[in-house]
């Protein structure tokens, strides 16, 4: 089945491979060592024996996210409206019903109320098996009520996403989705209302280029490819191959660009870690007072 | 580039390629063409205070009808040696952050923000990447989608992608009838599609961009005629642009005055519903198996549930 | 670099030059070790979203006596290979752009401001200079002025010159007994003054940049013991500072609640207040010839015309 | 006579040459073309032959650059306690006597009121001449009672200056000016009072790196030597030689740090233009109404 990366042409997956589905693949595509009877494969598509973050699903993610069974959807049935009646070798209507079919899903994003470490969040996942997901007016429209939601209530924001950029079907109309979701995200913002965005492999283009960007917090996925501009994009702009490493994960940290890099399997205790700073802003000193722990060894980095 | 004796081929009825190619014609009035012939005053303003200072994307002050804006726009170049100079009016991201900062500055003195869109898009090189090309875009779009001042964009060449939008979240977005504004370009469209760059004049078309497919759709409040190609009269296309911006930013002035506050929170939330009501979705599962040409029968509605046929404009 | 027996000689009264070995000393503990003993949950936040992320000066969130704050601090290395990661401690640009960055989030969210200084300095470096390193000091300065939470620093160190200040406009603001804070290294005095680096330790004495100087001008709110060197006795070292900040945040918290829009006002009008009254001056011509050896017997004046010796200090 | 330069080293007058006085030398130290009868060098202290910018006292700018006769000084007589009683060679208070009898002034700065073009302003100067514009508590005092007064009178404030960076013989309280004027520039801007910077030759340190970067709009005079560590601290500090053209004005133009470079006898007609900007913001829509020019011929830099 062909991909569809909006305007933004495919990503090199050259950092880290990439699994195309969920289904268990006989072994690592980096490291080539057995996936089966893996356990961290099994809940976080993550390799054992490599590191390698590979490909996993929206509703995998979720699960191996946030507290068992507290996961509520939102908009499920939100579906595009085509409204360019786009069609090029097919009718996107029917690529549409096709990626539904295979998916399961409305569109690319999933949204959702969650607990997490037991602090309740709106969640926004992008599902790049999704027609890459690409960001078309449900996935920003989602985004939005997403962001609404969390600024009613007041209750953090964490999306999370792997896009190849804009959805080149739904045209222009796709291009304005950048707008309304940072417009979104501004108001979250203003409201001071937290919102942490995750950066999975690969992120490029549109959906980098506005609200993924504007977290409070950012962090990425190791190894995962980012940028505004895809790695063939670049290389044929600059007509030479592009420097390794460039559109990592550790690419964007080294430059500044996210808060940290960190690992699926530690990504629960991170963001614990985070909520626990973000929601108890209102309610301080009632903490245990002063109190010291050993000094550590010196020596760190 | 282009060839000049081309656009003659362009009757009554151009085709979205044609469009593209008026879009980007080398003798069309550039961003400083306008900023001489519509305004005085002009200081500008350069560097983003961190980095560098981007020659493709300038920004300052201007007396405009009367009043001081802060004007912001693409430059490209007449001929090569400028366009290298201007980078082919593709911004880098202290191109962005610089259109932030000023964009800050016009706030905190209630100077409403003009902007001229014309470029192919973002600069892709690695420098850009670098330095956060899609952060600073995305920062600009945010602030922008904030700001306590009214606004006007106009696209007076190509719209070309994120790099044309960083600065169009604005309260009225205007297009010259030979402009384009697209989420790519109809040559990478192409690429993308078929793996035919080829078919450029293809995905043009179906990609609806031109200033008329947009006024349809809503997505933009005006079109500004060309009678004749804006480089064969370039002083009617810049007369005719200065009279619509004047005209609209004289409503948005009447509607939101500056330095009033209960105003500047109307006109907040006034382009945040703009932004927010573009666009079409259907709230149930599609009941209908389309035909394989892919016709709309289907009924599109909005988010409130009534039938909506795309967006709709007060504007 | 430091003989470290050499600090044995430093006896009952350490001299300036004493001190200045001491707050080098490269087992001193230095700013993740307080991190690390004193907090928890903590959570690093990296780089400036423009440019970079300093290895020199890291900042990020964590719990300290029972609440949330964001921590900052120059980071030097205990070794030549960290000392090379961490530049030394002396920040650039994109150190000083990220704490700015941090600050602003500490405000939005309501947390303390908590920094540890021990820098020699901002770099010096030309690429430093393209970007910007005066503006981002400037800018830093600026923003830590105008922050709407409480903040207290801390000298740990070294505070080198316009590179500590950056992260030391607090309301609040500790050294160690063995630190010094200056203007200017005494080295580089020295080579101003007498062209001599070698005369470091006189011009040390010379330029009262030890914590009991600078807390009998009233510059700064307490001098934390150090029963032994820091780097002999860490945990106690720690300890204290511990203690003083927990202290002097929990009667800024008490004095200016978050979140409480008044009290915010008051707080920044408290700090403007604590750095506008800083120094003396004369408001009319000297009368009186000086002796030789520039003895003080003329009146000094603040600006409201009473007599002030030096700067006060409520804090 | 020696200077004092602060906390970095005395600037390398490699870009442009400098005249130590306001009295007039017989040749152009940059070009070597006599000065004598140059009316731009009487007036503006440039070289007609080839546009250096050379070294003006405070007074001699201030009268080159406001209406005639409008400028009224503020705090002439604010004096430095000697708060270290600083003593070096010689006695930091006997020099300050040298200096005063010298320059004629109490102190390196310069403020009061003026009119230009028309325009109310605040207006600051530091003059070079005096201790290498060095800035101790009674410039930092004058400079945050100068923002102050625009401030409360809401009139735009201007500050043009050159200097060596802290004053190294008011120790801690040097340094501290560079976080009190910035306090005090901070109120300004949350006040909505524009602010306009202008940078000359040469200015480096504290005074670069706190009041003089803050500007709503920064200016510097073409050539002037800018930067916040000395280039002599900089090449100390890479071990060899600076590249052309760093420290310069154009340097920091292209570096994104100014708004502009603007020769001198431009200054009042360039600061009259933002000056009609920012002070009719609150009256506007009284202008002539929309007017066609006639569109400029195409070409531009
Ligand atoms: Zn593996
Ligand atoms: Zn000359």
């Amino acid at each position: 089945m062909r991909r569809f990366f909006g305007f933004r042409s495919a990503p090199a997956f050259a950092i880290p491979p990439d699994v195309a589905s969920d289904d268990v693949p006989p072994s690592c595509p980096r490291c080539g060592v057995s996936l089966v009877e893996d356990a961290r494969y099994e809940r976080y598509r993550v390799c054992s024996a490599c590191g390698a973050h590979l490909a996993i699903g929206s509703r995998r993610r979720i699960a191996a996210l946030v507290d068992e069974g507290s996961f509520r959807e939102t908009d499920a049935k939100l579906f595009s409206a085509d409204p360019l009646s786009f069609t090029d070798d097919a009718p996107y209507r029917l690529r549409l019903d096709e990626q539904r079919r295979v998916t399961g899903q409305a569109d690319a994003l999933i949204t959702g109320t969650a607990g997490l470490h037991g602090h309740k969040i709106v969640l926004a996942a992008l599902d790049f098996a999704f027609m890459g997901g690409s960001m078309g007016l449900v996935v920003g429209e989602k985004l939005v009520r997403a962001a609404e939601l969390a600024r009613e209530r007041r209750i953090p924001l964490l999306s999370i996403v792997a896009s190849g950029g804009a959805r080149m079907q739904e045209g222009m109309y796709s291009l304005l989705q950048m707008a309304k979701t940072a417009a979104a995200i501004q108001r979250l913002h203003a409201a001071g209302v937290p919102y942490v965005s995750v950066l999975t492999h690969p992120t490029t283009g549109g959906v980098f280029a506005s609200f993924a960007s504007l977290g409070d917090v950012i962090v990425a996925e190791p190894g995962a490819l980012i940028g505004f501009a895809g790695p063939r994009v670049v290389e044929h702009f600059l007509g030479r191959p592009l420097p390794p490493g460039s559109h990592s994960a550790e690419f964007l940290l080294e430059h500044g660009m996210i808060d940290a890099i960190v690992p699926r399997a530690e990504l629960p205790a991170t963001l614990g870690t985070l909520l626990r700073h973000y929601t108890r802003s209102d309610a301080r000193h009632d903490g245990p007072g002063y109190e010291l722990r050993e000094p550590a060894a010196i020596g760190h980095d | 580039m282009i060839d000049v004796a081309e656009h003659s081929a362009v009757a009554a009825t151009p085709t979205a390629w044609d469009r593209v190619k008026l879009a980007r014609h080398s003798e069309r009035p550039h961003f400083l063409d306008y900023l001489e012939a519509l305004t005085t005053d002009w200081v500008e303003l350069h560097g983003d205070r961190a980095f560098g200072d981007d020659r493709a994307l300038i920004g300052g002050l201007a007396t405009f009808d009367g009043q001081t804006v802060m004007v912001l726009g693409h430059q490209k170049g007449n001929d090569t040696k400028e366009n290298i100079a201007r980078n082919f009016g593709m911004a880098r991201p202290e191109g962005y952050r610089k259109a932030e900062r000023l964009m800050r500055h016009a706030e905190k003195f209630g100077f409403p923000l003009i902007t001229f869109i014309d470029t192919p898009g973002a600069e892709p090189g690695i420098g850009s990447e670098e330095r956060g090309q899609g952060t600073a875009i995305a920062e600009s779009l945010l602030t922008m989608a904030d700001l306590g001042v009214p606004s006007v964009a106009v696209v007076i060449g190509e719209g070309g992608s994120g790099g044309a939008l960083a600065i169009g979240v604005a309260d009225r977005l205007l297009m010259l009838e030979n402009t384009i504004y697209a989420v790519a370009s109809p040559e990478a469209c192409a690429a993308i599609l078929w793996k035919d760059a080829g078919r450029a004049a293809e995905a043009a078309e179906t990609m609806r961009i031109t200033a008329a497919d947009l006024a349809a759709f809503g997505i933009i409040d005006e079109v500004v005629p060309e009678a004749s190609p804006a480089h064969e009269r370039p002083k009617d296309a810049i007369q005719g642009t200065g009279a619509a911006l004047a005209r609209h930013l004289r409503e948005l002035t009447a509607e939101f005055p500056p330095h009033d506050a209960g105003a500047i929170e109307r006109l907040r939330a006034a382009r945040y519903e703009r932004f927010r009501r573009i666009g079409a979705w259907r709230e149930a599962e599609p009941t209908t198996r389309h035909s394989d040409e892919g016709g709309i029968s289907a009924p599109r509605n909005g988010r409130s549930g009534e039938p909506r046929e795309s967006a709709q404009r007060s504007g």
